[in-house]
């Protein structure tokens, strides 16, 4: 109903939005303060211990119509099939297995538009759904048929079927979206902002993050979405934070700290349904210049765990009470796919059977992929958690990573 | 007076009112001498002002529930018009103590905490959006503002809803408004606002980003104000209405004006200027009017400048000019900053000392009187000093309390432009 | 009198030229915000409970003499039926404000205490206006001599009281200012010699049964609060010299807040009150669907109305309660474009 | 009409393919990402005798990303902590003054010193505390050379036949304690080159400096302490010399890329249930704090602007209003517009939904200032069973777009 009554001057705002987001003095690297082309949340969970509250905005004046991956990491245990995050999770003599599958849905957002979405229970596609009023509680309300929440605002899409999908309670990943056109082709509006809320059930402790928005350019419509400094922002070449050295007291709370780090590779291979093999090195500097250093860490397109979960928990407070910590890709090639994924190489030779991207891109050798992602402290005291979210700075940037969608 | 001695008074006065009489023509009709445009409270405008919008639903002020009704209308049959409203808190509040509503309301320093002011020092704005059907006529109560989205049928027929929960009554259903939703409206409620809306018909607002849309040389609009109070403890229905003030573009040619700045001047302005002088007819305070009916009156007063959204805040003096029936003069004057809402005793003197004020019946003798307000011109239009008005009567008889409203005159073109930005 | 205020007079000649030669470099349109020449007052009402209070004022620095003639309106709901005129003079000096009770009128009484009534120069002799009086006021600015004469220095208000319930009602009377033109006992209202009446009034309402959302909220109502608007319409074609009334028809398009229009046509006659939507005014298009046969399902609901003949008109709206209690409160109509017509003076 | 609308509506989709080639990247602007040559911290907190309630107090964390030496940071503590007029006690508005303590009156003043950081050294200390030059990681040089060599030192005396290379140390560092508690302000931090001749760094090395800070409350035992994080704004240093005092944040010719033009924040409506407890009692606020970007810490005139707020629901409605921005703003969303947050625009009532975005444009200023804004965002959720207050919360910074702005920040 809005949209017809406002649909006569929607014309009028074509020529505005090059006007908005044409800048000088262009960058290439990805940011957590700008809008984007492409919104990356590298922590989202929903693991029945944890939820996460995702915000998305479209900040232009026209319509965003936006495509969303989830990518759970949840590993399954290799015979018991438990879930699971490391090895260690699962029964002596199993791994911890992770597919990173990815599971879509579509938004469509009006100019200006915020919206946000609980990641359990995800958000039905209702008709109508009354606004809020003053002296009445402002809530969403749960369906029972579809298990979704409904939250009073405008949801574009088919009536009562999921404007966002509900993931349940067996989730742990990241949540990736990026604009399209109304073809669903990849296009670049640089109209999306978003920000994740992480909120512990029993406790009610909230953490909450910029996700990272990769700015666009000449967004080529096809299936490859090369973040490469030209189509859409590179990812950075290193990412710092700091963070108190683990296990360490606080001295106004005398609470114990530890930080979780996330990592999420820049590089996805959604169409090829394989998780993309990363390698990072982790360099941290203490408050007296000392240094300690993992190397050749590797993961399979996401990592999330406490840093003294790092081989040799090099970061504790016994080495230092305050780290810098810089993670840096590797530097070497590495097999996107075929039967040596993971593997070094010099070149496709290297990686028999190795796939080829929608839009023609080598996914064999290629350099190893970039990573973005988000800390979190915990302050521990008597059994129970503060929680603290923050986005981790960057340091230059890489053109090599590339995202190969399934649409359209 | 004899009539002897009138006749005399007259004959001693003839030499002084010939000459008075041909300097104050000649320069009222050089002033008078306007263009067609104009600031009017009958005819569709471009801008319009609302100078008095007041909310009191807990009766804070005198004990009487008080609300208004704002009515908006777009008297373009044909195509829809664009609206950006304005609301400008100008009631007074406290700088220590939660006043008479818990929000710092007041309307004297008695009312605030030990060493409190009582006065009007925010004139905070809040804007809003109107989107008008053609010839759509659309009305809220100011304490509720819009916040639904349709309208209650059957025995609730016309009062808001969003859905049949809202309408009261049994088998009452909401009727969404859909293509005529007109927009949202922020409440001005709970608690005590006293303050003007002031609405902009614009274009079509093609950067929302960039804030509202631009005005337009259109004059579509027109509307009307009712102030209520009512309360059924003293079976109280009180309610007194005014047409808001309309500011005409000087073109009606429906092009866009080149930016959110609005030059008000009868010399090649983008609206008519504001006039030189308000005149209002009025009855001295606490006139008998027989049937044991005595009478106060409550003046408004808006400034036609406004840097709306910039927090700017520009006094003007005004020269007050007070006639009575025996062809008395006195005068006075005062100050007006974003917003003065006064009783006309109080324009002279402090709450308490009303009766001896020049608008007072028992300093003037008569019932009736004429007060002409001029606004000393300063600056060079932006910000302008140019004024608007509403007044209003209280009667009383016996404990009943009613009252009217009603627009004053204007006279005159002030040689000075006033400027409203946003 | 006459001789005494020569020199006044002299004083008054020089103004009114300058006045004229002001008019004719484009005087503003006529209405109920600024001084003028012929004042309308189109609702005059005293009953049992009701009275008006007349208050006009000279806003010049000369003095001013007013023709004033009290309309009443028919007596009888026949097209043709006639308003009965009664006239009397008024002279006030500069700047003078003067008011009356329409039942009282206003005697020559120079001995008035201080803050009586009718303290302050006695502006002339005001007849009373019987109890069942419903009609109209008009006056007109003339010379000492009674011609028409334009300083364009009136302005006027009235005070509808209910003294049984002291409720308050009040507006302000139409007014016409002189452009130019002759100084005849024909006032035309060109554009030429006196500024047009509007050839379009627009009427903001709430129709006949609507409920008011504040007495809802606020007082005694339970879906039982009821609002009506009663509008009175006066000719801007008033033949005072032969008594010659204007008889039209007022055809009307009225919108709701869901864009419905709703049209139709009314007669009106020298002198017209209407309760808009009462069943007596047979007009259910101004009625609420909360009553039978009505039309608009909103409470804020507009009307525009364009006569065949100009019109000058106040609406007076009445909110009730259902105990009763009722407030009102009276506007000016808003207004359009022009139309010419003429007033005849005897 | 109607009709004419659906017809204009298929409009839009031509629309978005005229966008697509015009679309450009990024502008250089602030950033909470990348290092940079001046931090920006808009909101430090103290109140470590919980007199506003649970004790608070800010863990600041500063860190150089130079692996080459010593970069000198700069800085300036901005005290904008009111007072009551009657009691002088530290207040928020008027309320907390009670009856008694008379009015809430701002005030503003600044202290400003100096912090040597070494290569790569991360750096963190509490506002209450500060950091006392013996108290930093390395207080005291290396002899280097001469018999005490390798020995500390803090002068070229204690190094007989050497000297004392400070090239690794703190020396000369000193972090003072927030001038009073309760305290609220911001903190700038400007890189230096350090050195005899030390000058606002414009040299290759420039751009070194990140930071952070989180805010922390303590509760009582049995309840979760909460942390609060945010990252420091950053303003890249553009390589172009400073000339005198005067730092110019101005994209191109400036010594500082520019203040966003806007703002953007995304936020929940104040009183909006948290749609992940779904219950009555835990409810969202969010507290916004605003810093100009422009001040004079010579002539001791803090930045101003007026803050244009343009609020956007689900609905994609829009209201707006504006508050100045005198020195810092820390304030309730729902109390920017109005005293009575029940009928502020920010409030989920008013709003009508649960999210929503706020664009924020400075506008105005001082004299010889600009009006340019920087800002960080404090979600807090009310109800929950994390202690006395009830309240858990979480930093977040905003969004920008544009940077056609200047400003300056004049230095002592």
């Amino acid at each position: 109903m809005r949209l017809v009554k406002r649909s006569p001057w929607l014309l009028g705002l074509g020529m505005l939005l090059a006007g908005v987001v044409m800048a000088p003095g262009a960058r290439a690297d990805v940011t957590t303060d700008q809008s984007g082309s492409l919104v990356i949340y590298p922590k989202v969970i929903s693991d029945g211990t944890r939820d996460t509250l995702i915000q998305l905005s479209n900040r232009s004046n026209n319509f965003a119509f936006v495509h969303c991956f989830y990518v759970n990491t949840m590993g399954s245990c290799s015979l018991s099939g438990g879930s699971c995050r490391r090895d260690s999770d699962c029964d002596p003599g199993e791994t911890c297995v992770r597919t990173c599958d990815g599971q879509n849905f579509d938004l469509v957002l009006t100019p200006q538009q915020p919206i946000q979405w609980r990641v359990s229970t995800g958000r039905l596609t209702v008709p109508f759904a009354p606004p809020c009023r003053p002296g009445q509680t402002c809530q969403c309300t749960f369906d029972t048929s579809s298990g979704q929440l409904v939250c009073p605002g405008l949801t574009v899409g088919d009536t009562n079927s999921a404007f966002v999908p509900q993931i349940g309670p067996n989730f742990e990943g990241e949540l990736k979206c990026y604009q399209v056109d109304a073809d669903g082709a990849p296009f670049g509006g640089n109209a999306l902002k978003g920000t994740a809320t992480i909120e512990t059930l029993s406790t009610g402790q909230i953490s909450e993050y910029n996700a990272i928005s990769v700015l666009s350019g000449q967004v080529n419509p096809n299936r490859d979405l090369l973040l490469n400094g030209t189509e859409y922002n590179a990812c950075p070449r290193n990412v710092v934070f700091v963070a108190p050295g683990e296990g360490s007291t606080d001295s106004f709370t005398t609470a114990t700290v530890s930080t979780e780090v996330t990592l999420a590779s820049c590089t996805e291979l959604f169409e090829e349904a394989v998780p993309a093999p990363v390698t990072v090195r982790f360099v941290g500097y203490n408050e007296l210049e000392l240094t300690q250093s993992v190397e050749a860490f590797q993961f399979d397109c996401f990592f999330n765990d406490r840093l003294r979960e790092l081989p040799g928990n090099v970061f504790s407070s016994t080495q230092g009470e305050l780290w810098k910590i810089r993670v840096t890709p590797s530097s070497s090639n590495v097999c996107l796919t075929g039967t040596n994924r993971g593997g070094s190489c010099s070149s496709d030779a290297d990686c028999p059977d190795f796939q080829t991207s929608p839009g023609g891109e080598s996914l064999g050798c290629r350099p190893s992929p970039g990573v973005v992602g988000v800390a979190e402290q915990f302050f521990f005291r008597g059994l129970l958690e503060g929680t603290a979210a923050y986005n981790l700075h960057q340091e230059s940037s890489r053109t090599f990573d590339i995202i190969t969608v399934t649409t359209p | 007076m004899r009539k002897e001695d009138r006749d005399m008074d007259g004959q001693r006065k003839s030499r002084l009112v010939f000459s008075l009489g041909c300097l104050v023509t000649a320069l009222a009709l050089m002033s008078s001498a306007s263009v067609a445009q104009k600031v009017t409270s009958e005819e569709p405008a471009g801008y319009l002002v609302f100078p008095k919008i007041v909310v009191d639903p807990s009766g804070g002020l005198n004990g009487t529930p008080r609300d208004t009704v704002i009515r908006i209308t777009n008297t373009d049959g044909n195509n829809p018009r664009i609206a950006h409203c304005f609301y400008v808190d100008g009631t007074p509040r406290c700088s220590i103590g939660g006043g008479l509503d818990g929000f710092g309301a007041c309307r004297t320093n008695e009312d605030c905490a030990p060493g409190g002011i009582c006065a009007v020092r925010e004139c905070a704005v809040i804007n809003f959006d109107l989107t008008l059907t053609p010839g759509q006529p659309v009305g809220w109560r100011a304490s509720e503002g819009v916040t639904t989205t349709g309208l209650c049928d059957g025995t609730a027929a016309g009062l808001p809803c969003s859905s049949d929960s809202d309408c009261p009554g049994s088998g009452n259903s909401c009727v969404q408004l859909g293509a005529d939703d007109f927009g949202r409206v922020p409440p001005l409620g709970p608690g005590i606002f006293i303050g003007e809306l002031k609405c902009v018909q614009v274009d079509r607002t093609t950067n929302i980003t960039a804030g509202p849309g631009t005005p337009v040389n259109r004059n579509d609009l027109i509307g009307n104000a009712s102030i209520y109070a009512v309360t059924p403890a003293d079976s109280t229905v009180d309610v007194q209405s005014y047409n808001a003030i309309g500011v005409q573009a000087a073109s009606e040619d429906g092009t866009t004006q080149g930016d959110t700045s609005m030059n008000l001047s009868d010399s090649g302005g983008e609206y008519a200027g504001c006039p030189a002088q308000v005149v209002v007819n009025h009855f001295f305070d606490a006139a008998d009017l027989g049937g044991g009916r005595t009478v106060q009156s409550d003046i408004t007063l808006v400034p036609c400048s406004e840097q709306l959204e910039l927090n700017t805040v520009f006094s003007s003096v005004l020269q007050i000019l007070v006639f009575n029936e025996f062809e008395q003069r006195f005068s006075t004057s005062t100050t007006l900053g974003c917003y003065r809402e006064s009783r006309l005793s109080n324009l002279d003197r402090r709450p308490g000392q009303e009766s001896t004020s020049i608008f007072n019946v028992n300093v003037q003798g008569t019932l009736a009187g004429q007060t002409v307000i001029r606004p000393v011109l300063s600056g060079d239009g932006d910000p302008g000093n140019g004024i608007l008005a509403v007044v209003e009567e209280f009667h009383r008889t016996g404990n009943q309390r009613r009252s009217a409203a009603f627009n004053v005159h204007w006279r005159g073109s002030k040689n000075q432009a006033d400027t409203v930005s946003y | 009198m006459r001789r005494k205020r020569s020199g006044w007079l002299a004083g008054v000649g020089f103004v009114a030229a300058l006045a004229l030669a002001a008019a004719s470099e484009g005087q503003t349109r006529s209405g109920s915000d600024r001084p003028g020449s012929i004042l309308m007052f189109p609702k005059v009402v005293r009953s049992a409970s009701r009275d008006t209070i007349v208050q006009i004022t000279n806003t010049g620095n000369s003095v001013n003499y007013v023709h004033c003639f009290y309309l009443e309106g028919p007596q009888s709901q026949a097209a043709n039926a006639a308003c009965q005129a009664v006239d009397f003079e008024l002279v006030l000096t500069r700047q003078q404000p003067t008011q009356w009770r329409a039942s009282q009128g206003r005697r020559v009484s120079p001995g008035d205490a201080f803050g009586s009534p009718q303290a302050g120069y006695d502006p002339g002799l005001i007849p009373p206006l019987p109890q069942g009086f419903e009609g109209a006021l008009v006056c007109v600015e003339v010379n000492s001599n009674g011609e028409p004469f334009g300083q364009n220095r009136l302005k006027g208000e009235a005070t509808i009281v209910d003294d049984g319930t002291g409720d308050v009602s009040k507006y302000n009377a139409f007014a016409l200012a002189k452009s130019g033109g002759d100084t005849d006992n024909n006032l035309n209202l060109d554009g030429s010699d006196y500024e047009t009446c509007p050839a379009t009034l627009h009427l903001n309402f709430s129709p006949w049964g609507s409920l008011d959302p504040v007495i809802e909220d606020f007082g005694n109502a339970n879906l039982n609060s009821f609002i009506s608007t009663n509008l009175v319409l006066l000719p801007c074609d008033l033949d005072f010299r032969n008594g010659t009334r204007t008889n039209g028809t007022v055809s009307f398009l009225v919108r709701d807040e869901f864009e419905s229009p709703f049209s139709g046509s009314f007669p009106f006659r020298c002198w017209t009150s209407i309760d808009l939507g009462s069943p007596s005014s047979g007009l259910s298009q101004f009625r609420s669907t909360l009553l039978t046969g009505g039309a608009i399902g909103t409470i804020f609901a507009q009307a525009q109305l364009t006569p065949t003949r100009p019109l000058v008109g106040v609406a007076e709206s009445f909110h009730t309660d259902q105990a009763g209690v009722t407030g009102a409160a009276a506007t000016n109509l808003h207004t359009s474009g022009s139309a010419n017509a003429t007033v005849r003076l005897p | 009409m109607k009709g004419s609308r659906r017809v204009a509506a298929f409009g839009f989709a031509a629309l978005l393919g005229l966008g697509v080639g015009w679309v450009g990247r990024a502008s250089a602007l602030s950033t909470s990402d990348r290092p940079a040559g001046i931090l920006v911290w808009p909101k430090v907190v103290v109140d470590t005798r919980g007199v506003f309630g649970a004790p608070m107090d800010t863990r600041i964390d500063i860190a150089s990303t130079y692996d080459q030496g010593i970069r000198q940071a700069h800085c300036f503590y901005v005290n904008a902590t009111s007072h009551c007029s009657v009691s002088g006690l530290a207040c928020r508005t008027g309320a907390d003054c009670g009856s008694t303590g008379g009015e809430c009156v701002p005030s503003w003043s600044e202290i400003d010193f100096d912090i040597f950081l070494t290569r790569e050294q991360p750096l963190d200390w509490y506002a209450s505390q500060g950091l006392a030059g013996s108290s930093f990681p390395l207080p005291s040089g290396t002899c280097q050379g001469g018999t005490q060599d390798t020995r500390p030192c803090v002068s070229s005396l204690q190094c007989p036949g050497g000297t004392c290379s400070f090239s690794n140390s703190n020396v000369g560092s000193s972090i003072p304690p927030v001038p009073e508690d309760p305290f609220i302000g911001s903190l700038t931090c400007i890189q230096f080159t350090g050195g005899s001749n030390s000058v606002p760094d414009q040299t290759t090395a420039r751009n070194r400096l990140i930071g952070g800070a989180t805010i922390v409350r303590r509760f009582a035992n049995g309840f979760p302490d909460d942390p609060a994080r945010y990252s420091a704004v950053g303003l890249e240093a553009l390589g172009n010399a400073v000339s005198g005092n005067t730092l110019q944040l101005q994209d191109g010719s400036g010594n500082y890329s520019s203040c966003p033009s806007t703002l953007i924040l995304s936020h929940i409506f104040d009183g909006a249930v948290d749609p992940i407890a779904n219950n009555v009692s835990n409810q969202y606020r969010t507290e916004l704090t605003l810093v100009p970007c422009s001040n004079d810490f010579l002539t001791q005139r803090p930045g101003l602007a007026v803050a244009q707020f343009l609020v956007f629901n689900e609905f994609e409605q829009r209201f707006s209003t504006s508050r100045t921005v005198d020195c810092l703003l820390d304030t309730p969303l729902s109390l920017i517009d109005t005293r009575n947050p029940a009928r502020s625009i920010f409030s989920a009532g008013v709003a009508g939904s649960i999210a929503g975005q706020t664009r924020i444009r400075g506008v105005g200023g001082r004299d010889e200032l600009g009006s340019g804004l920087l800002g960080v965002a404090r979600a807090l959720v009310s109800g929950m069973p994390g202690g006395p207050a009830g309240v858990t919360s979480a930093a977040y910074g905003l969004h920008q777009q544009g940077n056609a702005r200047t400003d300056v920040i004049i230095l002592p």
